[in-house]
């Protein structure tokens, strides 16, 4: 693949890096990134993935643009209200770089079709809303063996860290064993959130994720980045792969998907 | 002795919006005490009826996960930095009670008094209500409603309510059933 | 002003919020921000702070879009290419949020304009790319008493903080008293960045300047943020007013707006 | 003893592309000698003639600015930290050596050779071209062309030869006029 004069110039700031280069650029536009919801966390993920050139974006969403989205999902528009949220960020990322391919899964994920979805693609970007897709994904990711680009918001306050099954890193399981109990999860409609934070979250898994594509930096795995926008702090901690986890650990006992009970709402924060 | 610990945001509420308290214990679960009696009901939110941390929750001593060291028992110091950090999800508070009831009297201004506000209500929150009085003429609309449901959801009703104008005053204290 | 029925649909993820609510959220319409550049910085800031609902945002860039800023400027879209960066930003924002007025400058600022176009709002993000901008707004919004939210980044690198005329924080000059000599500056070329680079900085400024807006958390004043995105780190400094600043400290000797020699290229990052 | 030295991206070239260094010394003056003996060329970067630090760089021991405490004469102590923190704009890099001159063989792949590549790249570029040399026929074109500018927009210029397909071969070492 040969960069074309049009690309060598959309992606020159790029190119002119000495960690991207023509190389790296390369690396992305043959790069297939899959991301779990286009709200909250994947509005920005998106756009910028898409922005840097990764040549095909699959993005899967089951919901529809709500008015009160708007707030801080900014790949749609007042335009794409009532509009399923695949196509709406399909046609806002097409009309910003026509490079790169969309593939759009308007469809809940369950353990019957995710592993099917994530054969496709060579890392993930969580920007689920709720615990039992975030199980889904961790563990579909573990089986499937695929990188898994992790964020979660709630109010002022975010999480970040990237997942790689067989490299020594922990997964979702290895820090939070067990999701919440469900009389203790309110319903699908969102708590409030300061629209900014899942920007800065989605955008910091966009750059782990690229950083992983090119094959660059040192990544978040194995280390947890809290970030509280209210103090603007952003604590590091230690996460490790737990001996014990029931998924990843020395005697699992999750050895294929598992019913994740609790009702499924939106998938994009 | 004196440990700084990092209050999550779920919890800020009984540290009256602090971030970060000052506390001590000889172990993490001394600190928990501690912290417990210095902000209430804040144990219990952290560790279950065993004693034992939730499974969603996490305890770092200096950016060390507690579980990767001697768990409730490790040591602490002077100087220590203690996070706590529960798993978040965007449509999800931990630790929230789910089955609270909340009893209010609601006002309503002149132009709403037609308006079926309290079907709007139950239709946009996931909150049962319960008209347990109401007095409406065309002049002025007054009601006594109970809202059951998460203390979240009831919260977003109040203020939705509030929006619209509605003149909202409580009739007693929450009842945790 | 009360907030109408779509307005509380629209904002209710910051309405529910108890440190924001319907009076913050009355506060942000009733809120005017000026944004130098609708660049690297200036995107994703001016699209969270529209989303957010800051009333009036004013845009100020002399630039046309370029195939070689899509790479980052995800305000803008390939349709743009060649438009005044203002007219297509302003575009983007309407689309997305019809509440918010925008007021476009297509000028370069100069010491004779940037005082009378500074009068007229609240706060003021700097997305700029090149130091005379930066010099210029820093003294600007110092005799104009305004609160500047910095951002500046290179490669994989950016900084961020807020200066506040008058309240005990320093100024940009307190930290770096003098700009680099014209003869060390290289053309108004950009150097390469990494693009989701300056996402993660404009979205930093964005959020303390709402965080201003509604007098919520604590600010970056007095504080430097550091970031990497090679290493994913955060790092925070100290940093002081100077009684020795030739602006702001005890014997100033900068009474008015200088001679910013270097020539002031595109406005935005 | 051991300082950590956070290098900031634009003195990477110059530590290998390290961003945490380990060094020594008793004061600030010390660790920045120390530091050039280890990575050529860093102190010249910081400090002007005189030795006193460039005006747009600042020096941070443990967070804290050293013009706030004891300027070069600030004292170290095992485990500081060290970060160098120059002023940074998107167009700019600091430090860049402005006028250098590089002169590079270029062999330009069959269908180029009628295409005016130099003067796109005089046009495209912040630099000044000469050629030096020149050998084009219907097969093969080379060139040996002489750049001179700053060695950001030199490389730049040069990766997008590269881009193009262009062969590019240095002729000779850099040498700064």
């Amino acid at each position: 693949m040969k960069l074309t004069e049009q690309q060598v110039n959309r992606y020159s700031r790029h190119i002119v890096l000495p960690e991207i280069g023509g190389k790296g650029q390369r690396k992305l536009l043959e790069s297939r990134v899959l991301c779990i919801g286009a709200g909250g966390l994947g509005s920005p993920a998106l756009l910028y993935l898409a922005a840097a050139g990764v040549g095909t974006l699959g993005i899967v969403d089951s919901d529809n643009v709500d008015l009160s989205n708007l707030q801080r999902q900014i790949i749609h528009s007042a335009r794409s209200v009532n509009m399923a949220k695949t196509e709406s960020a399909k046609s806002t990322i097409q009309a910003l770089n026509p490079d790169v391919n969309v593939n759009i899964y308007q469809t809940r994920l369950t353990r019957d079709n995710v592993l099917d979805l994530l054969s496709d693609y060579d890392a993930v970007l969580d920007g689920s809303d709720n615990f039992p897709t975030r199980y889904l994904m961790n563990d579909a990711c573990f089986f499937a063996r695929k990188p898994l680009f992790f964020g979660s918001v709630f109010r002022f306050e975010g999480q970040a860290s990237v997942f790689m099954p067989g490299q020594n890193g922990p997964c979702y399981r290895c820090i939070y064993p067990e999701m919440p109990p469900a009389d203790l999860v309110p319903s699908c409609q969102e708590a409030g959130i300061l629209g900014a934070v899942p920007g800065i979250i989605g955008l910091i898994q966009a750059t782990e994720c690229l950083k992983f594509l090119l094959g660059i930096g040192s990544s978040l795995l194995g280390r947890l980045l809290i970030y509280d926008a209210l103090s603007m702090t952003f604590n590091m901690l230690t996460i490790r792969q737990d001996p014990n986890c029931l998924l990843c650990g020395k005697q699992p006992t999750i050895h294929q998907l598992q019913q994740y009970d609790q009702e499924v709402c939106e998938t994009g924060q | 002795m004196s440990i700084t610990v990092r209050i999550p945001q779920p919890l800020r509420k009984l540290t009256n919006g602090l971030s970060e308290v000052s506390s001590s214990g000889q172990t993490a679960k001394e600190l928990l005490g501690n912290l417990d009696q210095q902000y209430a009901g804040l144990k219990e939110r952290l560790c279950d009826e065993t004693g034992a941390l939730r499974r969603f929750v996490n305890i770092y001593v200096n950016d060390e996960d507690i579980r990767f060291l001697q768990d409730l028992d490790t040591p602490l110091k002077d100087g220590d930095l203690v996070s706590i950090v529960p798993a978040i999800a965007g449509g999800v508070e931990e630790n929230d009670p789910k089955n609270i009831t909340r009893k209010i009297y609601l006002t309503f201004p002149h132009k709403q008094i037609q308006e079926p506000i309290v079907w709007r209500l139950a239709k946009k929150f996931d909150v049962i209500t319960n008209i347990r009085g109401a007095s409406v003429s065309e002049e002025i609309g007054l009601m006594a409603l109970e809202l059951k449901g998460g203390t979240t959801d009831i919260e977003r009703a109040i203020s939705y309510l509030k929006e619209l104008g509605v003149k909202v005053e409580p009739i007693e204290k929450d009842v945790i059933e």
